[in-house]
């Protein structure tokens, strides 16, 4: 689990950092038969579910190719608009139940998220249906500039799932191990046809929301370093190295195995080629329809030396 | 061979599709039991199951939602939205999501879904239950917009939609439900979606319109054969991806154009026709384009609902107006 | 109370028949200076809040001037679009709250609107700013065709207020004492700034949807007649000639002028002429740009003639 | 006299206006502290509290809502909308209460409010960061789409907006947000609403444009001039109720037309304009009406964005063809 969890936080960007065992966690419980519905920040759980590091750069990187995940295959795309991945994840776990399949979906979203009219509603077709779904809502106490607190008043975002008469839960979003125990169980029972879950892991986002946010506008550096001690990596080393299952030559090993996997992602990232203008036409229908033919086809006489 | 109402049409189309494609999957609101509140499903549930004709909870955006998990896995969703007034709820996961998810995925994921609505005016429906925002939808990328006039292209069109491998927004003009019966062979055959049909030929003067106002449209045709004036009608079906090119082959033979719509003016798809027109056009026009639609107004409660509809008045008003230049 | 109720019943269409008491209840537990955010079903509280009955005609029989009304001139219009008016309602306590004023906003709607986001968003906000909100989720069972039970699987919907974090409760809808005494106290403490509180009547709805619905088609006609027997004005009127507080003369006596209220109000309907069709220009904007002069002109031209 | 960004212009008429009307009050997803994504409301809740600059939780349909609500008490609610890739969720609130409050009660409660919005793209922006659907709100009744091209016009016109009686949805190009500055006076005075400005006089064509396209179409007019041919140049501002007016007085006198902008082709507002013309300027056209516009494609990553984007070649391109016409 380490592995994958270093693996994870170092492939992730800074912007989740602090959240590491909630996303390894969350992803290394699913199967691989398990739908992720994303946003924006859970790249730890695309990791531990197939996704590869290039991909997300790529697609980080201004490409949609990198959404075209080579595993993982249906596995949704970042959901940038908040919450609308949430509908997404009961419509497909409703297809799930047409099929009599053992799978389960799992839409994963912030605090800020359940604030949203989608978070409910999908909460509440879950409860209608009994859909296998797990609901993630990674309580990382703050939407942007927004504390939890101010987000709502509901007691704990677990309660919200009184609301869809389905139960709900907290856990230690800083321990890998209680997160990853939590979902399994959920997801076990979303499968066999038990129903939906929500469960909140709370954990803490320790850098800015965005690497185009400053958050000292807003967060005092006294809260921030609270939350540094309960870093929820070096919690799992040091527990892991108290029980002697784990020791500081393997993490030095660890850390240059990762750092050679990470320069390996990034040049492949690097070396993939921006697309051709005219495909920006290709994926927009199944079969381009002649109405737009002309304009792909100026696009094309354009080629590489277009400028607008 | 049935004398079917475009209502029969619609209902016998979904009934095909969820005979032939275990896919295919109807949910919407009161569409169970109930048939659809103008009863567009009346029977299905009974005859297909409850598992897949799918009373949902009253959530729009849910509805819209749902149908896209649903397609990308592979499922053939058709959903219905009582009326279209109810459908802005559900425009955020249309606009962000339904339309684009092949785009994102570079086509690793698809959107085969079709949302269904009544629209317009003309039924003294209570507040919110008569507008016509379909040139909203055609400025989508990535969506399909189909509205039918008649019942064999209702039957025809849906079929082709739910057929289709993208998401399809379908407009049902609620007018037109019980106004005629028409001839429809139950037979499962498609129409071609992504064109115009001329419905009537002529070499004077281009009328081109869609929905229920197609009536008006050729009622307008009939009148103006008697003060000897020909003309040739459009139906343009399928308004995105727009057909212009039989658009443009027919004015290029008549010189004149008439569009008709039943939405506000402003902004309204007749606006997309003439620009191409002015474009493409331009040289063969021998009269201005002429939009006959409904006013830049609210729509009005049902006791002026007539005044805001345009009629055959109207448009034989345009049509005299553009047969005059010369 | 009575007379203001019945006066209610039958000065509302025959589809809210069966909550008569809710609607009388919560609409005298309102003061003038509270504000009303209705569906299209809430008549009586309409009437007992001082919009006429010939107003609720005049809108109904296709006029928008039956919305401009001569008394309660700050209640919402009809809210057509399901749970919409919820959010009004949390702007307009915003607003009382914000000047400082002891009033209080009204959102009323049906369990069906319950599973719509704008409900939910509204509740969370009235929750998150402590808004003078008494929201009322008539909970008639059905919403259209939909049963409540298939509605949520939240036990009660009174308990939908847990996820915003404020106080939900349930009252007996078809007695009209209680749904006006929840009701008052709600308020009141709304009104002193209490914050907002969610108040569940539970009543039934006698007739089908709309005139335009056949509930025949989607429900029993033993759950109607278990109903019929739970009517809220027979139950009142039984009590109160038990308490000797109302006699068959007086019921009678009441019978007659609700008549003649009504009849008069018919007339005055009736008698009310159709609008200028060029008025569909006249309150699109404080003053109508000239970009649509020529319309209104047009209009204004083909006058009564007009045939489109 | 200060030399502004259009980002300042925005933050100065918002102070300006919380300064002088008490009823004025923002609200929006991370304004307060935090003073926005953009900076637009940098330093307003220290200096007016935060009862007067409000966080909201994040929802924009409530955020839509309230504003109704707190118009119709008579407050004047500004409200931001993070993205308008966001501002969906609202179009319900927009369409079926805010635009049509007025009419719905026959003048009884009005709607004053504004709803901001950053839009369009070449910030290099995330997904959904980046689309131009302004022609879908203008093909609402009862609302006023203005959009700013530069400092001064932001100043005036915002100032405008949140005095104005009607709701207004006031489009910020982000694009230019940064991009220049400009000598802005912080006096108060606002702009008009529903008239176009006419930033450029010229005599052989006439090019149409607003928002942050109006840059590549003053560059495109500045290159045109170094082969001889003189554009003048309008910027719409006000795109609904839209003032043809100075549009057709000017192609009167030209004869040519080019419209740009960077809204997606189909139903784009440059439809409108076009179809206008076709109607009212058919014949004082020497050429077709040319739109210059984004591909009717989803908005690309940003390694395509630039692909996407009309630039000034298109926009010389189309302007040498149409004087071509003789
Ligand atoms: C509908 C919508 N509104 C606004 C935004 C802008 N936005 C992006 S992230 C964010 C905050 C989300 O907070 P939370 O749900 O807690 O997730 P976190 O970023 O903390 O992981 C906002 C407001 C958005 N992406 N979508
Ligand atoms: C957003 C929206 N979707 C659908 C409808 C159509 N519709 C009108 S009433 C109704 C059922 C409402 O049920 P409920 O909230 O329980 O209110 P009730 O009619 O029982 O009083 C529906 C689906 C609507 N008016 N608005
Ligand atoms: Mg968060
Ligand atoms: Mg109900």
């Amino acid at each position: 689990a380490i592995n994958l969890q270093r693996t994870g936080r170092l492939g992730t960007y800074a912007s989740s950092e602090g959240q590491e065992a909630s996303m390894i966690g969350i992803g290394r419980a699913m199967g691989p038969e398990d739908v992720l519905f994303p946003t924006y920040r859970e790249h730890g759980i695309y990791l531990a579910h197939g996704v590869t590091m290039t991909e997300i750069l790529v697609y980080w990187g201004g490409n949609e190719s990198g959404m075209n995940f080579a595993n993982a295959q249906d596995d949704f795309p970042v959901s940038i608009p908040i919450a609308t991945q949430v509908t997404h994840a009961a419509g497909a776990a409703f297809a799930f139940k047409y099929r009599k399949q053992q799978r389960a979906a799992v839409p994963v979203c912030g605090d800020g998220a359940t604030s949203k009219g989608d978070f409910y509603e999908g909460l509440n077709a879950a409860g209608v249906w009994n859909l296998p779904c797990v609901f993630a809502v990674i309580n990382n106490q703050w939407a942007i500039s927004l504390p939890r607190s101010k987000q709502s008043a509901c007691e704990t975002m677990a309660q919200k799932a009184i609301a869809a008469g389905i139960p709900g839960e907290q856990v230690d979003g800083n321990d890998v191990v209680a997160v990853y125990d939590r979902f399994s169980k959920a997801l076990d029972k979303a499968r066999s046809g038990g129903g939906p879950t929500l469960i909140e892991p709370l954990t803490y986002r320790m850098r800015d929301h965005t690497t185009a946010d400053d958050a000292r506008r807003y967060r005092s550096d006294e809260e921030l370093n609270q939350h540094k001690a309960l870093d929820p990596i070096k919690r799992l080393k040091t527990y892991l190295l108290a029980q002697n299952a784990w020791s500081e030559q393997q993490d030095q090993a660890l850390m240059v195995e990762i750092q050679a996997a990470i320069e390996v992602s990034v040049k492949e990232y690097l070396d993939t080629p921006p697309r051709e203008p005219h495909t920006i036409f290709d994926c927009l229908y199944e079969t381009l329809p002649r109405a737009y033919a002309g304009q792909a086809d100026s696009l094309r006489a354009l080629g590489e030396t277009n400028n607008g | 061979m049935a004398e079917l109402t475009l209502l029969d049409a619609v209902n016998r189309a979904l009934a095909h599709e969820l005979a032939a494609d275990e896919n295919v999957v109807l949910l919407g609101e009161d569409i169970g039991l109930n048939g659809g509140v103008f009863r567009a499903t009346d029977g299905l549930q009974d005859r297909f199951g409850a598992g897949r004709v799918v009373d949902t909870p009253l959530a729009e955006s849910l509805i819209a939602g749902m149908t896209i998990g649903m397609a990308a896995q592979g499922l053939r969703p058709v959903a219905e939205i009582q009326f279209m007034g109810f459908i802005y709820p559900a425009l955020d996961q249309i606009i962000n999501h339904a339309s684009r998810l092949r785009t994102r995925t570079r086509g690793r994921l698809s959107c085969p879904m079709v949302l269904r609505a009544p629209f317009g005016g003309g039924i003294h429906a209570p507040e919110h239950h008569s507008e016509s925002t379909e040139s909203m939808f055609a400025h989508i990328p990535g969506l399909r917009v189909v509205i039918p006039s008649s019942p064999a292209r209702a039957y025809g069109l849906l079929l082709a939609s739910i057929r289709d491998p993208d998401p399809v927004i379908f407009l049902e003009p609620k007018r037109v439900y019980r106004m005629l019966k028409q001839e429809v062979v139950d037979d499962g055959e498609a129409l071609p979606l992504d064109v115009c049909f001329t419905v009537r030929p002529g070499g004077d003067i281009t009328l081109v319109s869609w929905g229920a106002m197609m009536h008006e449209t050729l009622q307008a045709a009939e009148r103006m054969e008697g003060e000897g004036i020909d003309c040739e009608v459009i139906d343009v079906a399928t308004i995105k991806p727009l057909d212009m090119e039989t658009i443009l082959e027919s004015v290029q033979r008549t010189g004149r154009c008439v569009i008709i719509h039943e939405a506000v003016r402003t902004a309204g798809f007749g606006a997309e026709i003439a620009a191409n027109l002015a474009e493409d056009g331009l040289m063969s026009l021998f009269a201005p384009v002429v939009r006959v639609t409904g006013y830049d107004t609210v729509m009005p409660l049902h006791q002026l609902e007539h005044v805001y509809m345009p009629g055959t008045d109207r448009i034989c008003a345009a049509v005299r107006q553009t047969m005059a230049y010369t």
